[in-house]
């Protein structure tokens, strides 16, 4: 099961790992990972993230596609807010399910690492005075991250 | 081809979208973005360091050696920074 | 904030890991994972697990305090239940939270590395032809997990 | 001082705790698992091969080299299998 959504509202995490054991007795282990906005220390009104609709959902898609046939996992989740987004709400989440948890560890890891470099999203900075902070600026750790992968 | 922008390409560009005709000798996604950097201002401030663009074709990330011909859709945005 | 719970009732994975980012908006990332009872192809009727009252709580502390030196997480929980429990139903928690996703990963997979190796429970096998299947027996394979973070 | 046993230990041995009273040339943990091996078959059944058996003292986990001077509560246990 690999399910892929990009969507302005907010999402229930507990219901989506739900849904990868529902009814199930032979999953073992699942780990979900919850991105939220954080406020930066009161600075941060907002963020406002932009995607490339088709081809975001596209490359969520393939990036599922990957981990499944990287580790045995039974099921995956990925979803991706978009819009404006305030501190302490969710912006992402994904989720991986598996007979043994490093292999849900692991696929979930892995989803994060090429969610952050690979997916077609931008953030923005709204902030607390009104102003924009300007677009977010893409992080040399995060692709290091992905590069362990390879 | 249509082209779309996002992110603060789109912002510098002015435009979310728009159709272009590059003519015959522009050949791959780089003879493109410095095609684009030619015409007019804002056009200069979107692609003027085109190292840093990022570039799909038909909704896939593609190379800057990467032909384009038959493309019809070629987006250009900014490092991702979702998630 | 540090939660670490030992219990024969089933939990909710979501008012747990809810509870690491209500009426806060510093949190970033929030990693859990939930292990479950697997049915072994059918041949599981259930899992009965023994702990060491009073020990098991003092080791689920000191891995979540150690986790908390190594990784600037913002909040823990672990949680373990044991007496019997049936394919499909969860048997432990562990959630991380933090600034950043390597760090909230990085420390929910420590605290399960060593929940497994170093936390006094042991699971016994009931098979569905009404015997025992005896106890499980450790694996080398979580030895070695643990041993990575050394 | 007070012998508490869990899973397969504790089946072998047919109890979950006891009070014990080994003589004083036992002075660490090794000793004390050879020394309970020698009290009956049950007990040897239990700790014949002690490499394997785990022993905290007083609710942490100690290696076989430990002294046992002052311990009040000493447990026995296989490898742990939780999670």
């Amino acid at each position: 099961m690999l399910k892929v959504r990009i969507q302005r509202e907010d999402f229930d995490p507990q219901a989506e790992a739900q849904a990868l054991t529902d009814g199930r007795t032979d999953v073992g282990a699942v780990v979900t990972f919850t991105g939220l906005c954080r406020d930066e220390g009161g600075m941060l009104a907002a963020l406002e993230l932009e995607h490339y609709p088709g081809m975001a959902e596209k490359e969520l898609e393939r990036i599922a596609e990957e981990a499944s046939l990287r580790w045995p996992v039974q099921g995956i989740v990925m979803l991706h807010r978009y819009g404006k987004i305030a501190p302490g709400e969710r912006i992402v989440m994904v989720a991986a399910s598996a007979h043994h948890r490093s292999e849900a560890f692991c696929a979930a890891e892995f989803l994060m690492d090429f969610l952050k470099t690979s997916a077609p999203f931008w953030k923005r900075q709204h902030l607390g005075d009104g102003t924009s902070g300007g677009w977010v600026e893409a992080k040399g750790s995060d692709d290091e991250a992905a590069e362990r992968w390879k | 081809m249509k082209a779309v922008y996002f992110a603060w390409v789109r912002e510098r560009v002015g435009k979310t979208e728009e159709d272009i005709a590059p003519p015959a000798s522009v050949a791959t996604v780089a003879d493109l973005l410095t095609w684009l950097g030619q015409q007019g201002e804002e056009y200069e401030n979107a692609f003027g360091n085109s190292k840093v663009i990022r570039v799909a074709i038909d909704q896939t990330h593609v190379k800057h050696d990467t032909p384009i011909a038959g493309a019809r859709e070629i987006a250009f945005f900014p490092p991702m920074t979702g998630g």
